[in-house]
């Protein structure tokens, strides 16, 4: 392909000035008719446009993003990547994942910076750590890697973790080698040129306002940009998961919560890994341009809107402050806010819904980043086939019905509580 | 009852004596903005009426104990019957017997002698003290009036002694750590805490 | 002191410093001189001092660009230390005091020889978003190994603190009827109305004197300065009850009327005068009916080949120097207007005897300034001098080259709505384009809200003094007297000019970044239409002073490219904080030690005194063990603890249990319907173990609850489930059985609870309470007796959680620490000995007791074999979902005991379960985990465990395998048996 | 954000702990009677989840303890009442977003002070 990106396309560019470079994707107009669909523009949305038409071969797709391309929780999340799960239903699935983020860059042909600088999630008791060897084990049994680190490793590995607080004493911690993070909006952007060059419409500023459904078929969708007919639709909507359900009439077990998140001014390098505090909730991290990344747990009230309120804010920082002392100094540059689509077991849902053709994506909570990928292709696989693959065999609908919920924390059927 | 049994459950920090920032006061003498006092062994009574039988048990306080908790809103407090929730009441200076016997069997009445601790602060920057913990707004707060609220992340009631003067009704367990942290706090403005009367 | 270090740009007169007040400070080591009174930036400048620091991608020399918060370019580190250095602090918003050590940043070398500058020089090749395009050759470990490393060195500005802040902060709630958020005249003016209307009217201004503009515009108020008028004002509010708050930022807006302010107690002083009690910052949480944003305006630049070259700065810095601090800028200055407020600084400085030439980019203007060149219809078009201005290039009507040493850009203003829109969900808005202004206004405000000043558009002082009124009519301030002003500023709408025809690569928007005009271009071409996309994409607005100079300019020039209407691209959003924060100031007290109070048991001391080792526990704080002396390790002491509570007699602390006290004569049915056993026909002085589910069927939590009289009841759940407990009971009491004639209350605090087990327990309980008859017969298993110790309450159980016969008695927390040491002394016969939480650990696996390591939150009844404590007879909370499918599927794991068949190994906690040794170990394979491990079980003597798996009945007998690959793939042979290992009829407990 | 406690008044929303909506009764307990899989479901797990007015959980934890039901826009955050959980699913539930008369409002909690 002719606009490929890379060392060498650059250098010719610097040289003339940089006027060859082509838009990152078209900027369509919506056709009458798609054979799939997909509502929502963000990380998931897009990758499974991506792998419809690169692994299933469909490309009579469009992506209705109603606001701009990655302007959802792709575009405003800490980026921790990983795949440290407790429970097959959920190691299965992101480790696949972690493994196509080993290769997207390349796979792309976009630099999405995925970095794979290690997580380390510190334990404060001996039966945390009990816990996480458990998880350890689980990894290493469903193919992922973890490596347990006792308080002299978390003192060698993440220096400026006051390894001797008081409060709550650094006993050892779990690391995941392979994890790390990306640059969000390469993600989503990487994803949007990747469809895009594949032949996927994106079509922004495309809100969807109804779904048709006929005889229990979906048959299309209204949008603010007037109506377009279509053979499936695949959901993948994060925090507005309820208000699009709704339009097709789906009871869905989400609530909408909003995760507050933080970056501090530009510094030079301090934290190597990405570090987790189990007893604050508390997770941190350095992006590529130097600012701490960093946030904590959601502020608890149920919301769409992107912004959080000050007792979270003050709740992280103590927590940023107690367990990594030397950020006290550091400036907080910016805060703000996503909207989850907060499941009651804290586990995302990939399914068939009862209507046929409509596809849904949702309940990522706050951990759908890492998912981007692994979501695109496991999502793509079940609106190809109408079936799932194994990675997302107990991600199901129905499954609060049944009991056979995927709950990592244990926290039980109340939505904000994961 | 023997009383020489009885401990303190705040620890070594809190010991008699002038903490932080001294002040000069107008006769040249050290002064405090903050004076503070705890007084152990004090009894304190938790009251809570049954559903629907609230007004009943304040009738039945009334006439028992004395005690005229009018519509048992927090603002219908007493110096010591303190309104600490909904038909709820924390009672000084009154032994369980006594309590039980008026109450009946309208609510429930435990002893909270030891699980309740009462630090009472008082002085010119009290005021300055409270705006580093507590979430309320003083010009709102009538003397005479309780709220239950919060103090460094622990539930605890407060009541409006006077118009500096307040005590602080907070859990034993974590008395410790608020007297710590309120010498620590206070020492900007000087703190002063006082030798219980015997 | 210091001989008089020279200022040559310094006037003679003039400003708000204190001549007689010299203070000495240093930049990069060398001394300077400056005055009390002065910024870092303003003191540097008078002594002749241009390039500041290095911008963030290219590293090009740069100097001061405003004289406020908004500055880009010259952030200086303060302090050295791994602990003391504090990075991006803005020079014109330091204030200098004698001694403060401050250091340039972002260099490699000396700063006037960055090695790092080659970016500058490979700058084409860099353009926005290059990293996207390049960097895959090699794959992931070619990035993470090899260029990664290189970006991030390259990245960050300042040098980051690297270990823990010696400061402290607090966080002090303030309230006000009004907040007025900026201090300059339109804010002093509304405040003073409100004030005097009655009002609690607080003001917080971020600079360290109030006055705003006023300080340094040169306009007079009846007469008075700036400066004067505006020291009255704040005398006038204060008279009124008023308070205004200088050095304090209001830097987020909140839901509800709530407002984050940070407040500068210290950095401004002397290090000497710094008061040890005070915090060095206050965070402010003030809440407030009603709000008037007063925070005036930014000056924003023009695009121009080179205008980042030191000496380049914004005509508002230029005149705030000279105004403010007597400091003239250049002495060949140069000023590059596009509205009529350029002549003002232009005046002003050709009176100070400046050689001043004015660049007015509207050919069509008349205005003239005393003693000032005029050139009009012209534009900067490129600004020479890479260490330091010395020549600009205009073009236009006429072009041509002057010499100039600063070169002053006045492109107009930007209201400072940032404010206004923090939560611009409220009213679904974003700040608005006024097209003749050529400015956005904030939103349309509510009720609650009201804009005073500069920041509602309006220009010159006199019209910032009507809005001023305007805005106290809205909350109903009282009226007041207006002062006569003398404007000294000629103002005007500018002229659209957002960056210069032919502007490219070295034209700069945001200084430091290093986001261009062409950038934005590039931005457009490339498909990143959405300003949103536009930022991201180029990083505009993104550094550390978040684009207060550059935003606008940027969009505008996005619109163009676009062909789209500057109202139709918009901002992007504004979002706390206004200027950045230190994390540790809204942290306060709760740092570290305090993050969160300690809970301590009233034995707490003795523990402390007797070799107790503590670990922490939801808040508490607990033995873990008691070490004696001549031991190795916890392992021994707590094996030496359990023998000795099997053999003799263990005394432990259990005073942590939540406890909850409940009666009414619905108690027992309100127990019915909690717990999943039934609990009417507990007869009075019986306590029964009950087991409690959530509401989605999983278990919740244990405990034991006694029956204390016909309606009232001692309940006892986990320590750590102690909170959740109460407020579930309170959910279900209060939302779904209002009228359940019961009232309960925590008296977790008010009881301290020991625990006497092991064969003398009851002789110790006997010397304890030698009235008592506490023979099997007289207190039988399950037995509770309330009683009396020295005349204070005391309450016997007989329950055993170690398996021994035992008892727990509970006396009031006051008195709790003698009666234990009474207990010790008692029980000093048989050698009690105190135990702690891994004895206890132990001893309750030994006999197949479950804790939270059981109880995660994923287990049924069943799964952990307490099927036979559920009532038939009965619903009770959970009930119904503990009947879903998956509860009796038959693959679930179930509880079950493992030995270690080696002596010397021990089981791993969190360890999986095999059937062989031999693999393939996998998911598919494995039966289950192990969830509590002792370490070492006398009992057994070897190392037991409990653990969950599949098909648990079939295994009884068989030998398992424990894998733990994250220890070195550890397998540990085990033989699986009946969880109850120690006593399994309970002999012990009931005899 | 301030939550106005029909006890308490006016307080700052850090000294409740939010539950999640209450859309859903709380099904009763049957008794005997075979407990009903639906109306669980229903009341634990799915939601209408608007953003919109809507009613929520509270506790007043650090505060007076009552379980309240806060009436409160999920887009604006605007709090418009709140009414004691005990009498919530008793009375007519007050239309959302309707100023509820019998609870204080960001006005009226004021007042009762
Ligand atoms: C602060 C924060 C921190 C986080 N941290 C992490 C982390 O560290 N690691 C991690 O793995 N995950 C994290 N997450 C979670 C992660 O960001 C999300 O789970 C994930 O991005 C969700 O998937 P998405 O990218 O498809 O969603 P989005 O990017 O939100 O995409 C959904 C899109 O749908 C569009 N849309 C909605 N309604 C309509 C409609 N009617 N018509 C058309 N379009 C519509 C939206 O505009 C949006 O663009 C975090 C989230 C937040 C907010
Ligand atoms: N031509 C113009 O548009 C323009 C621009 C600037 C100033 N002025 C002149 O300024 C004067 C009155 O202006 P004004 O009072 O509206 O503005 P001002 O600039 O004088 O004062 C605003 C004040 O608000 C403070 N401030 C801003 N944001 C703050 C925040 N988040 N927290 C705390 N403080 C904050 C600033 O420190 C400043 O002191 C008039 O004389 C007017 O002519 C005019
Ligand atoms: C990983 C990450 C790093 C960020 N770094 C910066 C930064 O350095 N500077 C900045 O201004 N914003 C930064 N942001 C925040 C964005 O500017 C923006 O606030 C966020 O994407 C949410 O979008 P919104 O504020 O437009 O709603 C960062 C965001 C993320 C997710
Ligand atoms: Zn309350």
């Amino acid at each position: 392909m002719a606009d490929q990106y890379g060392f060498w396309r650059l250098l010719a560019e610097g040289l003339r000035g940089h006027t060859g470079w082509k838009p990152a994707w078209r900027d369509p107009e919506p056709k009458a008719e798609y054979d799939v669909i997909i509502i929502g523009g963000g990380g998931h949305g897009l990758s499974t446009a991506y792998y419809l038409a690169k692994n299933h071969g469909i490309t009579n797709v469009a992506v209705l993003e109603k606001g701009y391309l990655g302007g959802g929780n792709v575009g405003r999340n800490t980026t921790i990547v990983r795949s440290n799960y407790l429970h097959t239903g959920n190691v299965l699935f992101y480790e696949k994942s972690l493994q196509l983020w080993e290769g997207l860059s390349n796979d792309l042909g976009y630099n999405v910076m995925f970095s794979p600088r290690s997580i380390i999630n510190v334990f404060h008791s001996d039966s945390a750590r009990d816990a996480d060897t458990r998880r350890g084990n689980q990894m290493i049994l469903h193919g992922a890697d973890a490596v347990l680190l006792n308080r002299e490793g978390i003192r060698r590995e993440a220096p400026l973790v006051d390894v001797d607080n008081p409060r709550f004493p650094v006993y050892g911690g779990l690391k995941q080698t392979r994890a790390g993070s990306a640059r969000h909006d390469a993600v989503a952007w990487g994803f949007a040129r990747g469809a895009d060059r594949r032949g996927v419409d994106l079509i922004q500023n495309c809100e969807v306002t109804g779904i048709d459904v006929r005889n229990g078929c979906v048959v299309g969708v209204q949008t603010n940009r007037g109506p377009i007919r279509a053979k499936k639709v695949g959901m993948a909507v994060a925090g507005n998961t309820s208000r699009v359900g709704k339009l097709a009439g789906l009871p869905l077990p989400i609530e909408s919560h909003v995760l507050q998140a933080f970056v501090s001014e530009g510094l030079k390098p301090m934290l190597h890994n990405v570090i987790t505090f189990g007893a604050g909730h508390f997770y941190i991290s350095q992006s590529d341009k130097g600012g701490l990344v960093f946030g904590a747990s959601l502020d608890g009230y149920n919301s769409y809107a992107q912004r959080g309120n000050l007792p979270r804010v003050e709740h992280v920082m103590e927590a940023a402050v107690s367990f990594v002392p030397a950020v006290s100094k550091v400036r907080m540059l910016r805060s703000w806010g996503g909207v989850m689509d907060m499941s009651p077991d804290g586990s995302p849902i990939i399914d068939k819904t009862p209507i046929e053709g409509l596809y849904l994506n949702a309940g990522w909570c706050y951990g759908g980043f890492k998912a981007t990928p692994g979501s695109g292709w496991c999502f793509s696989h079940l609106i190809a086939n109408d079936s799932p693959n194994h990675h997302i065999e107990q991600m199901r609908l129905d499954r609060f019905e049944t009991g056979y919920v995927i709950d990592e924390l244990g926290a039980g059927a109340q939505h904000n509580l994961h | 009852m023997d009383q020489s049994v009885i401990r303190s459950p705040l620890g070594p920090s809190w010991t008699p004596g002038h903490y932080g920032t001294v002040a000069t006061g107008d006769d040249g003498s050290a002064e405090a903005g903050i004076r503070a006092l705890h007084t152990p062994g004090l009894l304190l009574v938790e009251i809570a009426a049954l559903p629907g039988k609230g007004e009943a048990m304040r009738a039945a306080v009334k006439k028992g104990l004395k005690l005229d908790l009018g519509d048992g809103s927090p603002a219908a407090s007493l110096p010591n019957a303190v309104c600490s929730g909904p038909d709820r009441c924390l009672l000084t200076g009154f032994d369980l017997a006594a309590v039980k016997a008026a109450v009946g069997d309208l609510g429930l009445a435990v002893d909270q002698s030891s699980g309740r601790v009462r630090l009472s602060i008082d002085g010119a920057d009290v005021p300055g003290l409270l705006a580093k913990s507590c979430p309320l707004d003083l010009a709102k707060w009538p003397v005479g009036m309780s709220q239950a609220s919060h103090f460094l992340h622990i539930g605890c009631t407060w009541y409006r002694r006077s118009e500096t003067g307040f005590d602080l009704y907070i859990g034993r367990s974590f008395a410790r750590s608020a007297a710590e942290w309120l010498i620590e706090s206070a020492a900007e403005f000087g703190v002063e805490i006082l030798v219980p009367d015997a | 002191m210091t001989a008089s270090l020279p200022q040559p740009m310094r006037l003679r007169e003039g400003g708000l410093i204190n001549r007689n007040r010299p203070l000495t400070f240093t930049f990069d080591r060398r001394v300077y001189q400056g005055y009390e009174g002065d910024s870092l930036a303003s003191a540097l400048l008078a002594s002749g001092v241009k390039l500041f620091g290095r911008s963030f991608k290219y590293h090009r020399p740069r100097g001061v660009f405003s004289a406020g918060p908004e500055e880009p370019s010259a952030l200086v580190e303060i302090d050295q230390g791994k602990a003391e250095r504090d990075p991006n602090h803005r020079a014109p918003m330091v204030e200098l005091y004698d001694g403060l050590e401050t250091f340039s940043q972002n260099h490699i070398g000396p700063l006037g020889l960055d090695l790092m500058e080659a970016n500058d020089l490979i700058s084409r090749f860099l353009p926005a978003g290059f990293y996207y395009k390049t960097f895959f050759f090699g794959g992931l470990q070619a990035w993470y190994r090899f260029y990664e490393p290189i970006i991030r060195r390259a990245a960050g500005l300042g040098r980051p603190p690297m270990e823990a802040d010696p400061h402290h902060y607090d966080k002090i709630y303030t309230f006000a009827d009004t907040l007025v958020v900026g201090g300059g005249i339109a804010g002093l003016t509304t405040a003073l109305s409100l004030a005097r209307a009655g009002q609690s009217v607080l003001v917080c201004d971020e600079r360290d004197r109030v006055g705003g503009a006023a300080l340094w515009q040169g306009e007079r108020f009846d007469g008075q300065s700036g400066a004067a008028y505006g020291d009255h004002l704040v005398a006038e509010i204060e008279a009124a009850g008023g308070r205004v708050l200088p050095r304090t930022t209001v830097f987020g807006v909140y839901d509800g009327g709530i407002y984050g302010a940070l407040e500068r107690c210290q950095d401004h002083l002397a290090k000497a005068d710094r008061r040890v009690h005070t915090a060095r910052m206050k965070y402010h949480r003030i809440q407030a009916d009603r709000v008037v944003y007063a925070t005036g305006a930014i000056e924003r630049s023009v695009g121009f080949m080179g205008n980042d070259r030191p000496g380049v700065m914004l005509a508002s810095a230029g005149h705030a120097y000279l105004g403010r601090y007597g400091v003239r800028v250049g002495q060949q200055p140069t000023i590059f207007t596009t509205n009529d407020g350029g002549y003002a600084v232009a005046a002003a400085l050709a009176a100070t005897g400046a050689d001043v030439t004015l660049l007015d980019a509207r050919a069509d203007s008349r205005l003239e300034a005393e003693g000032v060149r005029v050139l009009r219809g012209v534009h900067a078009t490129k600004a020479h001098g890479r260490m330091g201005l010395h020549r600009v290039d205009y073009g236009g009507a006429q072009s041509g080259s002057l010499t100039t040493d600063a070169l002053l850009v006045a492109g107009g203003w930007n209201p400072a709505v940032h404010l206004t829109s923090h939560t611009n969900d409220r009213r679904q808005s974003k700040p608005v384009y006024d097209a003749d202004l050529r400015a956005f206004l904030p939103p349309e405000l509510v009720d609650s809200e009201a804009a005073s000043g500069s920041v509602t558009g309006a220009l010159g002082t006199a019209d910032c003094l009507a809005s001023a009124a305007a805005a106290a009519a809205k909350f109903g301030g009282a009226a007041l007297d207006t002062p006569a002003v003398d404007e000294a500023v000629a103002v005007s709408a500018p002229k659209e000019l957002w960056a210069v025809p032919g502007a490219g690569q070295a034209a700069f928007l945001d200084l430091q970044n290093d986001a261009t005009v062409k950038d934005v271009g590039l931005a457009a071409q490339e498909g990143f239409r959405s300003v949103e996309h536009m930022k991201r994409y180029t990083t505009l607005g993104m550094a550390t002073d978040q684009g207060k100079t550059s935003n606008v300019n940027g969009l505008a020039l996005l619109a163009a490219a676009t062909g789209r209407e500057i109202s139709a691209v918009g901002t992007t959003t504004f979002r706390p904080p206004y200027t950045p924060v230190p994390m540790g100031a809204f942290a306060g007290h709760h740092r570290q030690r305090d993050y969160e109070p300690f809970r301590y048991s009233p034995v707490y001391d003795w523990a402390e005194a007797n070799g107790a080792t503590f670990v922490e526990a939801g808040l508490w704080m607990r033995p873990s063990w008691y070490t004696q002396a001549g031991e190795a390790d916890w392992l021994e002491s707590a094996v030496r603890e359990t023998r000795a509570t099997r053999d003799q007699l263990g005394i432990t602390d259990v005073s942590t249990l939540g406890k909850i006290d409940i009666q009414g004569p619905d108690a027992a049915e309100f127990l019915n319907r909690l717990y999943t056993n039934g609990w009417k026909s507990l007869p009075v002085g019986k306590a029964r173990y009950g087991l409690m589910l959530r509401e989605d069927g999983f278990v919740f939590d244990d405990g034991t609850t006694s029956r204390l009289a016909e309606c009232h009841f001692y309940m006892t759940t986990t320590t750590a489930k102690a909170a959740a407990v109460m407020a579930h009971m309170e959910f279900v009491h209060q939302s779904a059985w209002p009228d359940l004639q019961v009232a309960f209350a925590s008296v977790t605090d008010q009881w301290g609870g020991l625990a006497l087990a092991g064969p003398k327990s009851r002789d110790c309980l006997a010397a304890l309470f030698p009235e008592l008859d506490v023979s099997n017969d007289g207190m039988p298993f399950m037995g509770v007796i309330e009683t009396t110790w020295k005349g204070h309450t005391a309450r016997l159980f007989r329950i055993s959680f170690s398996g021994e016969l035992a008892y727990e008695v509970a006396v009031p927390a006051d008195v709790f620490d003698a009666f234990w040491r009474e207990a010790m002394a008692a029980g000093a016969q048989w050698d009690i000995t105190p135990y702690g939480l891994e004895a206890l650990n132990i001893l309750r696996i030994e006999k197949g007791h479950v804790t939270g390591g059981e109880l995660d939150g994923r287990v049924s009844m069943d799964d952990v074999g307490l099927r036979k404590m559920v009532s038939t007879k009965k619903d009770f909370v959970g009930k119904a979902m503990s009947r879903r499918t998956a509860f009796s599927d038959p693959d679930r794991v179930k509880m079950i005991g493992l030995v270690a068949t080696e002596a010397d190994e021990r089981i791993i906690g969190g360890g999986i379960v095999f059937d062989s040794k031999d693999g393939p170990f996998d998911h598919t394979t494995m039966l289950g985990y192990v969830t509590s491990v002792a370490a070492f079980s006398p009992l057994k003597d070897r190392s037991i465990a409990l653990a969950f798996i599949k098909n648990a009945a079939d295994y009884h007998g068989r030998t398992l395998y424990v894998v733990s690959h994250v220890h070195n793939r550890a397998i540990i042979e085990v033989t699986a048996e009946s969880p109850h290992f120690y006593d399994p009829k309970n002999e012990k407990v009931t005899g | 954000m301030l939550i106005p406690c029909p006890h308490c008044g006016l307080r700052p929303s850090e000294e409740f702990v939010p539950k999640g909506l209450a859309e859903a009764p709380r099904p009763a307990l049957g008794g005997r009677a075979k407990p009903d899989g639906p109306a669980w479901q229903n009341y634990l797990h799915l939601r209408d989840n608007v953003a919109d007015h809507s009613h929520e959980y509270f506790h007043h934890a650090l505060g007076c303890r009552s379980w309240i039901v806060v009436h409160r826009h999920t887009l604006t955050h605007e709090v418009t009442g709140a009414t004691m959980a005990a009498d919530f699913w008793k009375a007519d539930k007050p239309a959302k977003g309707a100023k509820d008369a019998k609870s204080p409002t960001a006005e009226t909690a004021e007042d009762g002070q």
